[in-house]
Order: structure tokens, then C-alpha cells, then sequence
């Protein structure tokens, strides 16, 4: 579609630019009707305990061809950086990859991060050879630090998690793309279509969704909206768009007008 | 033995290795990861490493998320 | 893509929900470039005296196969009801085809549509036999009004012509969207692919523009943009997106955590 | 507070730019309480029956002491131009006075007004000596052309009548208030002293509104709210706002730091 | 105006609930005039070297008489914690007051903080004794923080220093003031009235705003309009605003019409 | 004899009028206005205008409205 | 004779008729439309129809437009 | 004897104190803040404390600021 346009990451091209989680689908032959239809590379996935007891449930990773898709785990629910560290390792032994999609979580309510402790993981993770991928909010400050301290992306948050409300500070997105030498990856907050669209119009490398895709009523023709949008956000943006002004100026020639 | 796994106490033969463990579950090796005693256990030392009574275990995997 | 998904105008079936005009290309070569990549089928185009004196330029027919697209004349230009009139039938005799996109300006500075002159004109021309499409601005009552007079579909503004502003009232656009029995048509306003997947996302059944695409840098990758954004406005609209809420909801399970 | 800043309509100086409505109290007491704390001088009424078989409602006339306020009859209700007019009759009948609100619904579900009709009831109006203030939506054509009919002012509606939506679509009010020559007050939509703000921030002349208040959970607070807000916009915009910038400004002098 | 409605910090009661820069008045007496008009009681100052071979200009502090005003030194211009901290000890020393707003920022372009050298910074102030109000972002994790560590106020932006943009988030300001126990003070980024009445609308305790008042056209009158809309913004959050309705809902009655 | 007032069919004296109608309803004549037949009756003509059977009369004031 | 010609003077053959006309500024007939007069003159009656000095003839073809 | 005030060399009395030399600066005490090579000397110090050559000299006040 777009001559040699991919996305950088670790030294692997990543043709999408749309990440997806695989949490909340009704099932596992609806998560891959969504994969099929977003045309996704790169999946996030969780790190919990396997239930003794009960088995019967079919295992993620039977559904995830590892040839197709980069796994992408990540640390959801740790309140703390030596949490975040400890599921980091265990994905990575799990995985056998080294990315790892950092989350630090400082608030329930919210789910924002805890930028102190996520740059304290970053300091870690990035030194035992993660490949890390921060999740944070929309903080140009701290996209540097974590920047500087060797993340391989910057996640900034377009909204809490789950909330659908879409980029609520488009300026900070846009700042924070400005100011990185990494890719940009808007993660959180994506409801619709238009709202994946417009993170990539503000020039970002990458949209990173579960909700928005899995909570619909949906999800297949949802997936490939968002994948869709994603393309067309970053055609857009590649494109240049026309400046916005407050009055018209006429598409159809004012001269050759008839006599009155 | 008794060791606990995942958070519930289960009898397990005396000093079984990771391995075995791994093994007795049914476990798909190569889609886990363990940790014992807070420590992670990596798979090239399923085979030395066993278990001692009271042992806790942690064995994970992959579950969708975002 | 969507089976079956198609939007019918006097019987015609349009599967391309996005329309694009003629104007501002730096040339035909361009023009033909972003029409191939918007895939558009239907074209509006202006009526205006034959140059005389000077008949160098290509004739804009040489360029649009009529068999692959529909050919809509517009009436830009006119300030009251007759010289729209005039000028719509000027455009059948032209262009052997009864459609009309249907303007009477009110205003220079806004080229808003003067809607008395509008509704005027539309029961004379619908009583010709026309298929009237008249652009109108975001009023309800303006849009129910057209509907009862016959008009086949009703294209209200989203923002001035050529201004870029996006949506300025979604409200109104899907107040009218609800209330038509015709399609309804975006018409004006969009600057960029996410304004597009706006106007479907609210309902509408085709977004038409000109100088969003002709006016942008590359206006063929902005033509390739608009058109996969009116596809993934379409999808996310027939999908049913999920619900705004102020807070996070977790994407990732929160049972089978790790013992502290 | 501004030295001869008043709005004038028909040779009236009117100080207080918030207009307000009399419907939707709890009681005429409550009523009195707000328009003490709006500082309010023109209040609207609405013409209807008198119930002969139950009069014991205190007459609403009792409570507003004509010396203090101006009495804006309105024609809510009516669909038609013939209707409005009749009403408009009967209100300088009943109140002795030219002043008219004239209101024409074309919709019952967004009450935006039929400006068809609003035209042809003002052009009559007028020709009777009324002094007509209409009710229209935000379209600057039809604010032009009820002007040119002798409108004394135009009052665009904000949002639908009570959806406390604030203004839709500030650019269509600003260039409104651009091209007018009498007074344009923003009426409807309004719901918190914001809203009331931005569009005295527009430039507008005043601000009409009755459930914005009379709907608050505190009627009498809320009104107080409106006519401060009402001030501050009306200074704001006096005083001429920063420009917008992306970026910051330090407020701060940036020399005389210690020496490191 | 509202009974008892006061602001407390550190066991002094604030009853205006905006606070105002000193930094870029045309002239000392342009300042005063401003904060004549504002009715503003607390007002933040700069801490720099006297420059000892010109000193001609007033110093600042024969303008503001220290009865009538609440000085709030601030640090603007540090880039790390100590010279954060050195700056307060200085301000302490030259002010006989505890008071310090404190700012570390962390990016030139956006002035916005450095947040985890501030809660560093507040961490050793507050042990100190001084009564620290920080300027932070608009994050509710490093707000709570800030709380737990003993900061008298927090004080989020709400959009950069100077940028006029107003409330780039509304939602976070709104979650940042539900999780507060102490007083949330929106500091940065009000451009006009209806931005200050917004953050008050948000529930927020108070303003701080300097280039919006001092860069305005004309300062005296913005202060006005300033001190207003926060009067404004605070009734109408106290009054409790409508909810917001996609439709109209009639003020008039619709009963009492006449016969057809 | 019958006429309908604001919607209602109601009995008034012979040729009343339209003062003497509005004193019967015990209404402020300053505050209201008269329509007889669709067309309006000024309170100047409230003397002499006399109401015949039938007649259709609608009395107006005003009430709270936005 | 004289005629206009989308505001322009224009000497034409005496009687011309507009086929002629059109063929004589050599445009192609299918694409365009002609008014004389204010009144649409439509293809089929082309042949037919022969100009008179002073005659005002509108050409019009559609051009570029949104 | 030379000491840095506020980044200037100047010269000043040999062994003046912090008292003496806002004195000689003309400056209002009550109004600034010392700091003598990177240490506050407060208000209370100045007359003890006593300049040597060399010493760094930082002296405040406020100035307008947001």
C-alpha cells in the first residue's frame, strides 16, 4: 500500500501499525476473526497462573501461530516495579522473546501508570536485555526519560483503558511524537474508527487497542475498521492535509458563469 | 510430599524434578514458565532442579490480555 | 468487504460511499491518479461556458470514463433559484443524465446554501424529472423539507466548503441522519480522513469532498486515505462501537495472579 | 462596571445582557429569588388560555413589576406563521407592548425553528410595528435575511431549547455576530455559566435562557452563576484573550538564575 | 456572595478563589490595577539575583502590601530538585513566609514539571516545614502522590504555561479533584473567562493564572472578567447544572393552547 | 345562552359583553386578552362588542415561558 | 452577421444554424450543451434551429468543480 | 579586597559584614535573601558574619512572576 512504509522495532519491520490485545473476546475463534480482519503483526497477551484443577479451556498460545504474529506479553496488574520485573522475566521464559509490553499500574480507578516505578522497571528490564515497551500517559517529560533510559517505543495513553473517550489531549500525542527518537505508540483509550485515525494523523507510529476492537458489538468488522483507519490515519498524515480555516473557499471555478 | 502450586497444596512424589512436575500436569513445556521459591527456574534445569517439601511453586502461562 | 452493503439513488447502486469532486487538480493526470486511488464511482462536476477563444485545455470528459463513474453537475455558482435552475438544465442537456447536485449560495463569505432558494428550486427541478441532491446545510427541519419535496438524497455541510474544520455540529448530522428516509450525504468540511470516518460513524450513508483531497500535498495518498477512512467509518458504525465511560474498565483478567 | 456598555433594541438600553425565561420554577418565590440574583431586565412569558374552572394560581404578572423588567412575550407552540403571528397579537394585547419573541418550531423533537416560516411571520410582524426578535438556529443566512426583513435582532440557538448542550458550533455564532448589524443574543443550550461565557465570549450582544436555570438543582445559585458569567464574557471578550499557542511561555524571567 | 464558601491552606482561610502572577505587567501600576479588579488575594512572585549596578526599577514589593496579599513565592525556572530547593530556602529567607509553589520542570518547549524530581523536591520541603503547593501535570497518580507526601494544595496545569488553550483535559482535572483530600488549584494555561469558569465547573478549589490576565489587551479588565468567571464557575458547580440531552425539552408549557 | 370559552361551552347572560364577561369571570382586564371568532377584540371595544350565541371566545394571559 | 457567442462578438455565416455553428468552432457535440436566447436548444433540434444577427448563444461543457 | 556579588567581582572592604554590605548596597534588608558560597546567612547572622576575598555572594528578591 505504502512503499516501505514500516515500523521499527528492535531491528524487526512491522508493516501494520496496529497492535491488538487478546483479552475479553466471546471466543478463541472470534479473537482470530479479528486478527484475520485488523491485519495485526503484533498481540499482547498476559502472564497468569495456569489453573491446576480445571484445564478444559483451549490454551492461547493453539490459537497464535508464533510464525504469524509477534507475541507481545505484558505486565497488566502490577502495582509496583518489582512486580512488573517479576512478570517480566517469567514472559520472557514463557515467551522466549525478549519484548515486553511494561505496565505499572499507580491507580484502580484509572488504571494510569505509575511513572516513578515504570521508569524504575524500565532502568531494570532495559539492562537484563528487554526489549521494553512502556506503557504511560501523555507525559512528554517522562516519554523522554523512559526514552532515555533505553525503551525501544513510547505507549502513551490516549485515554484510561477501556474508556473509548479517544485521544483526550491530542496536543501532548502530537508534543510527544515531536520530542521521540523511538516510535510513538498510542496505547488506550481508542473507541472508534475515527479515534485510531486521529492518533495516527498526529503522527504517531503505531495504534495499540483490545477493547475497542473485542467490546464491540462486533468485534470481526470492528477489527478491520480499526485496521482500515489505521492505514488511512497514516496515509493522511504522510499526505499532508489542507489547513483548517474559518471561511469557504470555492471548489467549482467562480469565471465562465453564464450572462445574466 | 506436599508442596504448594499455584497457590494450592498438592501432594507430589518426593523430590520429583520441575521435569516430572511439569510432566504429571500435563503441562505443554514449552508454553511455561516456573518459578520456585520466588526464584525463576529456567527449562534447560527442569531436569536438576527438585522439589523439597513445603516448596512453592509458580507455574504460568499465556492468557489473553491488552 | 461488506456484503451486500451498498447505497441506492434512483435505483442506482453505489457501493463507494465516498463521492469526490473535480476541482483544484494541478492536473488530469493527478486527478485520474486520486480518482483510481479513492475508488470512488461518483464525480461531480461543474458547468461553465466553453473557452472560445482558447481550446487548448483537455476536455474534462476525455478523463472520466462514464462507464465507470456517475457523472453528478453541480450548480455552484448560483445565488438564487433560477440560475440554479438554468444551470441544472444546462447540465442534462450536457450531460444526458438527470442528477443534480443542487447548490444556491446564500453567502460569499461561507458559501452556505441559501435554503428558501434551495427548496424553491428543488420543487421545480424534481417536478422536471431530476434527481435532485441538494447541498444544504446541518438544519433538521431544512433536511425533512428537501425529503418531502422529492429529493433523492440530502447532503448537508458539515463545515464551510474547503475550510477543513471537520464535523462542526455532529449533533445536527446525526439528528438528520435519524430523521431521513433518503440517504444522507456529508457534503463540505472535511479536511481529514478521520473527519470522513466521523460523518460515517455518525449514521451517514456517503461523505462527498473535493479539496480535501485536491488540496492536500500528495492529493492521490490523500485520495487512497479518504477512501479507506469512509470504509472504516462505514465498518465501526455497522459494528456498534463501545460505550464512553470516564473511567478504566482492565483489559487483562485480574484472577491468576502470583503470590506475593 | 463597564462605563455605557448596554445593548439597545428599539431606542431601549438594556444593561444587563442576560435575558431569561419564566418557565419550569418550583414556585413564583423561587422564581423572584432568581431574577433578584440574575440581575435579569428583560424576561420572557409564554401567551396561553387562562384556565377559567380553576384560577387559583397566582397571575405570573403579580410577581414581575413591569417598572423593573421588560415583558418578551414569546410565541412558543406555534408550528406555522399564521399561528405565531396570531399569538403575537394577542401577546401586545394582553401586555400593551411591541415586543416579541417570535418562535416557529418545524421540529417537536429538537424544537429547531422553521425559518421558512420564521421569515414570512417576521416580514408580516414588522409591517405591524412589532419590535420582532426571532428565534432561529445558527445559520448566518437566514440571521441576514431576518435582519433585512426588520428583525431587531437575531437570536441563534445555542443547542436545542433545554438540552444544556452549550454552543454547538462557536464559528457559525462568531461569523453571525460579524455579519449583523442588530443584535445577536444566543438563544437556548445554554447549561452551566461556561457555556453562557463563551458565547458572550464570541462577541454576541446577550444571552437568553430559561432552563439552564430554572432546571439547576439550586435555581437561585445558578442564576447568580449566569449573570456573573454573563459579565465575565462580555469583559473577556472586551478585553481582547491571549492568542492560542501550542507551546509555553514562561511567565517568569528567565534571567537573573544563580550562578550553578 | 456564597456564605462561608472559603479556600483553606495551611490554616489560612482564602475567600477569592483565583490567584494571580505578577510576571510581565506593562508597569507596576498596570498591576495593581488588575489586582484591584481580580479581587485576588494570593499572588505568586519570582525569586532572582537584584541586579546591583541598575537599580532604578520599583522593587515589586512596594507595590503589594503584604496585609492585603498572601505572597506565594514560586521557583520558577529550576530544572532540578536542589536548585528547586535552594530557591524556596532563599524565598523563605527573603519572604518571612513558609509559603512555595513549587516548579521543577523538565522540558523547555512545554514548561511542563519534571515529576519525579518534584516529589522529590516536595518530599524535602515539606520535611522542612515549608507549605508546598506544586505545580504538576495533570495526572492523578503523581497528584495523589504529591498529597501523601504532605503538599498543602496540588496544583495540575491545564494546559502549558502561557499557551491560552484552557482545559486540554477536563476529565482528568475531574478525577484528580474527586481523589483529592487537599485542595486542587487549576495553575496554567486559562486563556479567557470561560476556561477559568470550566476549571471551576470541574470542582476545582481555585485558579492560578498570570500571562492570561497580564497578556490580555487590555490586563485591567481581563482581571475582572477573570475574577468573575471563577465566581461564576464555583456558584454554578455549587448550583448544580442540568444534564446534557441530545434533544429539546420545551420551557413553555405545552398545555393552554388555543383552539385551531 | 351558550357560547364556548377557552374550549369550554358555557352559559352567559343575553348580548353580554365582553367587559361584562370579563367581570363575571372575575378576571384583571389589564392583564388579559380577548379573541371572539379568531379575531382579536381590543379592550377599547370591550364595551360595545356583545357576544351572540355560539360565539367562540378565547382569553389569553400569560404564563411562565422561555 | 454578428452574433454573441458566450459574451463574446462573434461573426458567423448568415442563417447559420447552431449544428453548423458547432462544427464550425469544431467542438464535440456530444459534450456540450447550447442556450440561445435564454432557452435551451436541445440536440435533436440543432439542425433546425438557424441563428439571426444579434442572437445570444451560451456554449457551455462541464469543467472541474466539487 | 574582590568578592563575586550576584556573578560581578567587586570590591569591597576587607572583612565587611553581610550587615554592612547591603548597607553599602543601599539595598532594603527586610526585602532580600544571602546566600554566602552556596549557604543562606540569615537575617539574624549578617552582623557576625564577615566577608573574605574571593567569597561568592548571592542576593535575592522577588520580581514579577506567575
Amino acid at each position: 500500500m505504502i512503499e516501505n512504509d514500516f515500523l521499527e522495532i528492535a531491528g524487526r519491520k512491522i508493516h501494520s501499525r496496529l497492535f491488538v490485545g487478546t483479552g475479553k473476546y466471546a471466543s478463541i475463534q472470534q479473537m482470530k476473526g479479528a486478527f484475520e480482519a485488523s491485519g495485526a503483526e503484533v498481540v499482547t497477551v498476559a502472564v497468569r497462573r495456569i489453573n491446576i484443577s480445571d484445564r478444559s479451556r483451549e490454551s492461547l498460545l493453539d490459537a497464535i501461530d508464533p510464525k504469524k504474529f509477534i507475541l507481545l506479553p505484558n505486565t497488566a496488574g502490577c502495582y509496583n516495579a518489582e512486580d512488573a520485573i517479576r512478570y517480566a522475566r517469567l514472559a520472557r521464559e514463557a515467551g522466549l522473546s525478549d519484548w515486553i509490553k511494561l505496565e505499572v499500574i499507580g491507580d484502580e480507578k484509572t488504571l494510569y501508570p505509575d511513572n516513578e516505578a515504570l521508569l524504575e522497571a524500565t532502568r531494570v528490564l532495559v539492562k537484563e536485555g528487554f526489549v521494553v515497551l512502556p506503557y504511560t500517559n501523555d507525559d512528554p517529560v517522562t516519554a523522554r526519560k523512559l526514552e532515555d533510559l533505553g525503551a525501544a517505543a513510547v505507549m502513551p495513553l490516549g485515554a484510561p483503558i477501556g474508556s473509548g473517550l479517544g485521544i483526550q489531549n491530542p496536543n501532548n500525542i502530537r508534543i510527544i511524537k515531536e520530542m521521540a527518537r523511538v516510535p510513538v505508540i498510542v496505547d488506550a483509550g481508542v473507541g472508534t474508527a475515527s479515534d485510531a485515525a486521529v492518533a495516527m494523523e498526529l503522527g504517531c507510529d503505531a495504534v495499540l487497542m483490545n477493547t475497542g476492537i473485542a467490546g464491540a458489538q462486533d468485534p470481526v468488522r470492528m477489527a478491520e475498521a480499526m485496521g482500515l483507519a489505521v492505514k488511512a490515519g497514516r496515509l493522511a498524515y504522510l499526505a499532508g492535509r489542507i489547513p483548517k480555516k474559518s471561511y469557504a473557499t470555492a471548489s467549482s471555478p467562480t469565471e465562465g458563469m453564464l450572462a445574466k | 510430599m506436599q508442596v504448594t502450586i499455584n497457590g494450592e497444596t498438592t501432594s507430589v512424589p518426593d523430590s520429583v524434578s520441575i521435569a516430572e512436575l511439569v510432566g504429571i500436569l500435563d503441562l505443554k513445556k514449552e508454553r511455561v514458565a516456573v518459578e520456585l521459591n520466588r526464584g525463576i527456574v529456567s527449562r534447560k534445569e527442569w531436569e536438576e532442579v527438585l522439589l523439597k517439601s513445603g516448596d512453592k511453586v509458580e507455574i504460568v502461562h499465556f492468557v489473553g490480555g491488552g
